[in-house]
């Protein structure tokens, strides 16, 4: 018994989402220590605010990631929802309730298109999502010709994005939902499981009778959708709506879910593992303002982590190799580790 | 191997923490609120931070910030981003600055976190551009934005007797500044000078690169043109490189806003005509000057002027101003360093 | 014909624009605003081309945008310190390489997927030159600018080193050893080790080559006016991406050609200004072109489609 | 006698806990045909591999012509004359013939001028020399696995190499140019070439070999000349026990019929005018040349390349199936050629990939339940005799025959009414093979419908209680079980009586 435990130990202290948990209590108890209202439950509400949105993204991003692809215009798709909703709410006379719902159909209606072009015309997610990164922003700024700009919510919306609900920033609420959600779809039900089947092998999934597009076309659409709803949280948390909301969250996106442990790939990766990758980039970002260290720092960080967290990833592999290569002749094969 | 990954996080984060910690030096902690001996803490807060119109408000503000004897933090978004802003001001809302010196990318947005910092006793004025009224104390205002959009409007008239097609290069055309300078210019133009028409309005994503090959197409596109007016900084230089190459120095003309630096081997060489700009340095130095006044309670709302080292400014309802801005050209532009 | 159904689309789609610039908007054709616009575009061809080979190789350099401004800036540090111009062109080249082999060495040394690793350089590159630069413009010394030469010679000797790059290239790619290695690479890299090729070494001399591309093209960019905006290159690699992929290099590497990508780049550079020619308002032009990518890839994901039934 | 052209000796070689060799001694001489043989697993792969250099060994030697040779990689193995075919074609799949014959064959500088018109030339006579058919400007995309193993066979042959290495070179050859090949390799001995052939097919290591090497779990068993051994007592050094009967008995009673096609064809994959019928209980073998349409019909089936013309009935009733999901929820089971790509997903576990096809099934509502899909995966793995560590081994980890088991397993959990089976033994050792076999026997014996596809005719032969000849994309006889060679070859050649 114990020599079994002890090796289900090993291996689950060995794990990237464990050494990634350590990376992020270690930020955070460094940056406590420096900055003395690091710790306090105010600014770690803060830091739960402000990463909703990436967050949101990053958890769809993550089985898109696992079925080998990828998507460029999540960010794009955020400012285009924003606007979209602004618009449906002051010039179409919606409530903002009825807003979102419409907001969220239509976020589902532009990951559709991303969808379409991927599986019905088998083309490359990263190229696709390369042009629709340009059409989502593109179409937002005209429809808005840039200027518009969406503002006077009722606080009843802002509640949403600026407020606390039992205890905690009411958007967490929705993002834990769709965390939840997500964890289950990737880890605890057929989807995930053929999510990576595709990501492992495409082909291998299809022979199997798995429901490749279908699948396929689901990330996607779902991508659009929480995008969307990332959009609505966005709008609340800023009291506005305009054409340049979430420039550039598609990578904060991909970076947080790689650090996270999928691999770029697909299939391998966890839904916890990009929750951990959100928050060692957000406890990084924030920490280094209570630091007092400059912002370009954090960037500079999040690429060196991400860079060290792939080594670390192959480093093993490539001990092994070169220990094999270099103690070949004299012994007779060494030891398997 | 992981173990190693760990360690040298650890060893990474250690490094830059020891470090930030010397850096404080003799300042006690920002956390110390209010006056009472206690050093103040002033946060400012740039649009964007790579820019360098803001690092010349920043030399200014460190001026008065060493002359004060107060505690400034400068920081900022490293691109232009409204959400970043947002972030920033919560940051220093839970760091417990005393006030905030705000020049807000985006009008209503930004408002919502400086109205829970007033909430939070920090004191909150904005400079160089205004946030809602509410959410600050004060607006130190370098310029109306119907100053600057008037006083372009003005010297291109001037420039081309009030006749010619003129063409807009602005940084993006999601910016609230640029479209409200933008609508200014448009407002003065169709009010006083008939004789100009505003024939495109180009975005150059802040970058010089983009400004100038807007301005080349611009040139192509528009044979007739007679002007470009740019109101970002990056833009000036590009379009007037842009002019230079197609060979119609003195054909087209180029103002804008821009810093004198970056502006002043156009000038002399006269392909650009003129730029507009404010001191830099003393909106910085006195958006501290201010920032500290407030704290101090020696600058009240209602008061009617401002006095500090630079001298006396008029305030106007809540708005401090800085003064007119200056037009450098061929003949003046020596005269300024920043 | 078939073999290069895409190259020739292309091309068709280009005359089309040129064509409806012709007729609509024929001020588009004078020769100088010509010169200005290839003028402009010759540092991005330079990068394309790099990015092409990248591509056919079956990786991705994202961080192409970084290492511009890296090089850009640091030819202009070098210059105001009154270095010899060759000597500025060489050192620039030549960071670009560094970085290009910092790049190869993570990809195909350590055998790491290159999307993540130049993401993740990019990121830090930039990061690093804000830090250090804050955002100021870099001034240059006179003698920089054209190279030296009079600002007329010096834009037609830009753009004929950008298309006699190219050339250069596109012939090197056809012809010589080299550049099938790379074809064979990208197409089955373990095909390509068992046939005695190195294919690890050949990924890391692309990406050096990459990042010497880059250098170069940052020089092109540096000698062309009086400052250096720190930010720089910022969405060129976007640009040379959508470039390359417009051009007809497949994504999953080994085909297409630097012909294509040629015309690839003329289509999307002239987007732009044939927007403002005809007088189409600022607001369209992202959504246009992401509509152009959409449009070429779609098409040739129908004829790939048609052909596979 | 002159040194041994090539000589290993202790050969040793592991991957991660796996030792892959143990230690193995083989030579090879001058002029003479060296075939190696031995069960998937027993380490004839990795041990090519390690003469072509694509492998390093732990320890052990290897000695070219008396030079103890060390650190050998793919281009030093090539310029000392060593050249390979490998099983799975390795050829670049973007390029030309032409260019992909070139780039195996032409050493030198990086920097040298590539010859286009020379290319071509050599790529016309090379596959003229060994009767292919195939214009050298296509891209080897475009053509069939035969031809990429015509492609294959033509570089080692321009090689010019001293040793050349041929790993199942026949598995998908027709038999035209199975004598083509066969005549090359004489040819190749003749002229004082060392070839090591690596074979399932016992027959051809008679017909062809002069010695041969026996390997077993990493280890050589024994070397002997061909025509001092027989085919039983290489069956047993390859097993290391007595192989009693290699084809199970057919029990044919068969029921009603299952598949029906009238006049099924589909445009895009060549096949025409198709008409079956397979019943109940029954094996039907589907015999042919490769290329003639066989895969092409079981795509067509199990909706991979939807049928334009023509009828399916199945089990009575008509149908259209449009997609594998629509073929599996109609009770009709694939188990595709190539195992690795489409057979099993490497990666995943056992477990994983057995359960893969009947998400639905097991899993009601799309929720995971990890209890029944490991109990269903041990009942499998006992009944089919999978070897592995346990459901969580990664299907990877496991032979050829073994991942042969497990994606069979996926489908037999699907409980289907018809059963394709195509190339079920391909590649797969001896003893694995006859214990595919039995399984297959076993399911008819149960009321299952098989379709068997193989390229072996003495398994088709053996196995089958009909068989069907295709040819040109189309059905061209229909013969009883006990049907001979001769009769199942001349239908498939195409030859009249």
């Amino acid at each position: 018994m114990s020599e079994n435990s002890r090796s289900r130990w090993k291996s689950l202290l060995l794990r990237h989402e464990t050494a990634l948990l350590f990376v992020v209590v270690i930020e955070w108890l460094c940056f406590n220590a420096i900055g003395p209202r690091f710790g306090t439950l105010d600014n770690n509400f803060d830091i739960l605010r402000h990463t909703v949105e990436i967050g949101l993204l990053a958890l769809v991003m993550t089985p898109i990631i696992l079925t080998g692809g990828i998507d460029l215009s999540v960010g794009s798709l955020l400012g285009l929802c924003a606007i979209l909703f602004g618009k449906l709410w002051r010039d179409a006379g919606l409530s903002p309730f009825a807003a979102g719902l419409v907001t969220l159909g239509l976020g589902a209606l532009a990951g559709g298109l991303n969808a379409s072009l991927i599986t019905l015309l088998r083309l490359p997610p990263l190229i696709v999502t390369l042009g629709t990164y340009s059409l989502f922003r593109g179409v937002a700024e005209a429809i808005t010709r840039g200027a518009d700009t969406f503002t006077n919510f009722p606080a009843s919306f802002l509640f949403l994005g600026q407020e606390r609900w039992l205890g905690l920033p009411t958007q967490m609420w929705l993002f834990c939902g769709v965390a939840v959600v997500v964890w289950l779809l990737v880890h605890r039900t057929t989807f995930g499981r053929s999510f990576r089947a595709i990501g492992f092998s495409p082909e291998g999934a299809r022979y199997a009778g798995l429901p490749v597009r279908s699948r396929l076309a689901l990330v996607y659409v779902l991508a659009g959708v929480v995008a969307a709803l990332a959009a609505i949280i966005y709008t609340a948390r800023l009291g506005q709506a305009k054409a340049d909301a979430g420039t550039g969250y598609e990578l904060f996106a991909i970076t947080a879910v790689v650090l996270g442990g999928t691999s770029i790939f697909g299939g391998v990766g966890t839904v916890h593992g990009t929750l951990l990758g959100v928050a060692a980039i957000a406890v990084l970002n924030n920490g280094l303002v209570h630091a007092r260290q400059p912002r370009e720092a954090a960037g500079m960080l999040t690429g060196a982590l991400l860079l060290l967290a792939l080594s670390a990833g192959v480093a093993p592999k490539l001990w092994a190799a070169w220990r094999s290569r270099h103690h070949a002749s004299p012994s007779p094969a060494p030891k398997s580790t | 191997m992981k173990k190693l990954f760990c360690f040298a996080l650890t060893v990474l984060l250690l490094g830059g923490c020891g470090k930030s910690t010397l850096d404080r030096g003799s300042a006690s902690g920002p956390g110390a609120a209010g006056t009472g001996g206690k050093v103040i803490t002033v946060a400012l807060l740039p649009k964007s931070k790579g820019n360098a119109y803001f690092i010349s408000c920043k030399a200014g503000a460190e001026k008065a910030a060493k002359a004060l004897g107060v505690d400034l933090l400068f920081d900022g978004p490293t691109d232009t981003d409204p959400a970043k802003q947002n972030e920033i001001v919560e940051n220093w809302i839970t760091l417990g600055v005393d006030v905030i010196a705000a020049a807000c990318d985006n009008k209503e947005g930004i408002s919502t976190a400086l109205r829970k910092a007033q909430g939070k006793g920090i004191k909150v004025i904005t400079y160089d551009a205004d946030a809602m009224p509410d959410a600050r104390t004060f607006f130190v205002n370098q310029a109306t934005p119907e100053g600057i959009g008037y006083g372009l409007a003005d010297e291109a008239a001037r420039l081309l007797n009030g006749q010619g097609e003129v063409a807009i290069i602005l940084a993006t055309l999601t910016a609230a500044n640029q479209q409200e300078w933008r609508k200014h210019i448009e407002t003065r133009v169709a009010e006083k000078y008939p004789g100009l028409k505003i024939v495109a309005v180009r975005p150059c994503d802040d970058l010089k690169d983009k400004a100038q090959a807007e301005a080349t197409a611009l040139l192509g596109a528009y044979p007739n043109l007679k002007m470009i007016m740019n109101i970002c900084s990056p833009a000036v230089p590009g379009a007037a490189e842009a002019v230079k190459q197609a060979g119609k120095v003195g054909k087209v003309k180029v103002i804008g806003l821009g810093l004198p630096s970056e502006n002043r081997r156009y000038v002399k060489e006269g392909v650009t005509d003129s730029v507009m700009l404010w001191k830099t340095e003393d909106l910085g130095y006195l958006t501290v000057e201010a920032a500290v006044a407030l704290v101090k309670g020696t600058l009240k709302p209602g008061d009617k002027s401002f006095k500090g080292a630079l001298g006396e400014f008029e305030i106007k309802g809540d708005n401090i101003l800085l003064g007119k801005p200056f037009v450098f050209n061929k003949d003046n532009i020596d005269q300024f360093n920043f | 014909m078939t073999r290069h159904f895409r190259e020739l689309s292309v091309a068709g789609a280009l005359i089309l624009v040129l064509a409806a610039l012709a007729i609509f908007a024929p001020g588009f054709y004078q020769p100088q605003p010509l010169l200005s616009l290839a003028t402009r575009e010759a540092p991005t061809l330079v990068v394309a081309c790099g990015m092409a080979l990248v591509i056919i190789c079956r990786q991705i350099d994202i961080s192409v945008g970084s290492q511009f401004a890296v090089c850009s800036v640091s030819a202009g540090l070098l210059a105001a310190q009154n270095t010899p111009t060759a000597l500025v062109g060489l050192a620039a080249i030549g960071i670009g390489a560094l970085l290009g082999a910092i790049n190869g060495t993570l990809i195909a040394g350590l055998r790491l997927p290159s999307i993540v690793v130049t993401l993740a350089t990019m990121v830090t590159w930039r990061e690093a030159l804000r830090l250090q630069r804050q955002g100021a413009f870099v001034n240059l010394p006179d003698r920089l600018q054209w190279l030296g030469l009079s600002q007329s010679s010096g834009q037609w000797v830009l753009v004929a080193a950008a298309v006699a790059l190219l050339a250069a290239l596109g012939l090197a790619m056809r012809h010589v050893a080299a550049g099938r290695f790379v074809y064979a690479v990208g197409t089955d890299a373990e095909a390509a080790r068992l046939a005695g090729m190195r294919p690890q070494l050949v990924t890391f001399l692309t990406f050096v080559f990459m990042g010497a591309l880059t250098g170069l093209a940052a020089m092109m960019n540096v000698a062309q006016s009086p400052q250096v905006d720190p930010k720089s290159g910022t969405g060129l690699e976007l640009k040379a991406i959508a470039a390359v992929v417009v051009g007809g290099v497949a994504i999953s590497g080994g085909r297409g050609t630097l012909w294509g990508v040629f015309v690839g780049l003329l289509l999307l550079a002239c987007v732009s200004p044939a927007l403002t020619h005809l007088h189409v308002e600022a607001y369209w032009e992202k959504a246009i072109q992401g509509a152009i990518i959409l449009l070429a890839v779609v098409a040739d994901g129908v004829r790939t489609r048609k052909t596979d039934r | 006698m002159p040194a041994p052209l090539l000589e290993l000796r202790q050969l040793a070689k592991s991957f991660g806990g796996a030792r892959a060799l143990r230690g193995v001694d083989f030579d090879l001489h001058a002029g003479e045909v060296h075939a190696l043989l031995g069960e998937n697993g027993a380490g004839k792969s990795t041990l090519i591999k390690i003469v072509t250099g694509a492998h390093q060994p732990d320890s052990g030697t290897i000695t070219l012509e008396g030079k103890v040779v060390a650190g050998l990689s793919p281009a030093a193995a090539h310029r000392l004359g060593i050249a390979c075919i490998y099983q799975q074609p390795a050829l670049f799949p973007d390029l030309t013939v032409a260019e992909n014959i070139g780039l195996r064959l032409e050493p030198g500088s990086a920097l040298r001028r590539v010859g286009w018109r020379q290319r071509r030339d050599r790529a016309v006579r090379l596959l003229g020399q060994i009767g292919a058919n195939i214009p050298p400007e296509v891209e080897v995309r475009a053509l069939s696995m035969p031809e990429q193993q015509l492609v294959e066979i033509a570089c080692a042959l321009g090689a010019g190499a001293r040793i050349v290495i041929m790993d199942e070179p026949t598995s998908s050859l027709t038999q035209k140019e199975q004598h083509l090949l066969f005549s090359v390799v004489r040819e190749l001995r003749q002229n004082g070439v060392g070839v090591i052939y690596i074979s399932h097919r016992l027959e051809e290591i008679f017909a062809l070999a002069d010695r041969v090497t026996v390997l077993r779990d990493g280890q050589s068993v024994g070397t002997s000349a061909v025509s001092e051994i027989n085919e039983a007592a290489l069956i047993r050094m390859m097993v290391g026990r007595e192989m009693t009967q290699i084809y199970p008995p057919g029990e044919s009673a068969p029921g009603n019929v299952v598949l029906k096609l009238r006049d099924v064809g589909c445009k895009a994959s060549g096949v025409h005018a198709v008409s079956l019928e397979v019943r109940a209980g029954e094996v039907f073998g589907l015999a042919g040349l490769v290329g003639a349409g066989r895969t092409e019909l079981a795509r067509i089936l199990f909706g991979l390349t939807p049928a334009d013309a023509g009828e399916i009935e199945l089990a009575g009733t008509r149908l259209a199936i449009r997609s594998p999901e629509e073929a599996m929820n109609r009770g009709i089971a694939y188990v595709p050629e190539d195992r690795r790509r489409h057979g099993v997903v490497l990666e995943m576990p056992v477990a994983e990939n057995m359960t893969m096809a009947v998400h639905r099934r097991i899993f009601k509502g799309a929720w995971l339940r990890f209890g029944a899909e490991r109990s269903l995966a041990l009942d499998y793995i006992r009944d089919l005799a999978v070897k592995c560590s346990g459901p969580d081994a990664p299907a990877g980890s496991l032979s050829g025959g073994n991942q042969q088991k497990v994606s069979l397993a996926r489908w037999l959990a699907t409980k289907p009414q018809l059963l394709i089976l195509d190339e079920p033994t391909q590649g797969v050792d001896v003893g694995a093979k006859s214990e595919i076999h039995r399984i297959v026997r076993r399911l008819a014996r149960d009321g299952l419908a098989v379709l068997l596809i193989s390229s072996d005719l003495p398994e088709i032969l053996g196995m089958s209680d009909r068989i069907g000849v295709m040819r040109g994309g189309t059905m061209t006889a229909v013969l009883p079980g006990n049907a001979d060679a001769h009769a199942v070859m001349s239908a498939a050649l195409g030859q009249t009586r």
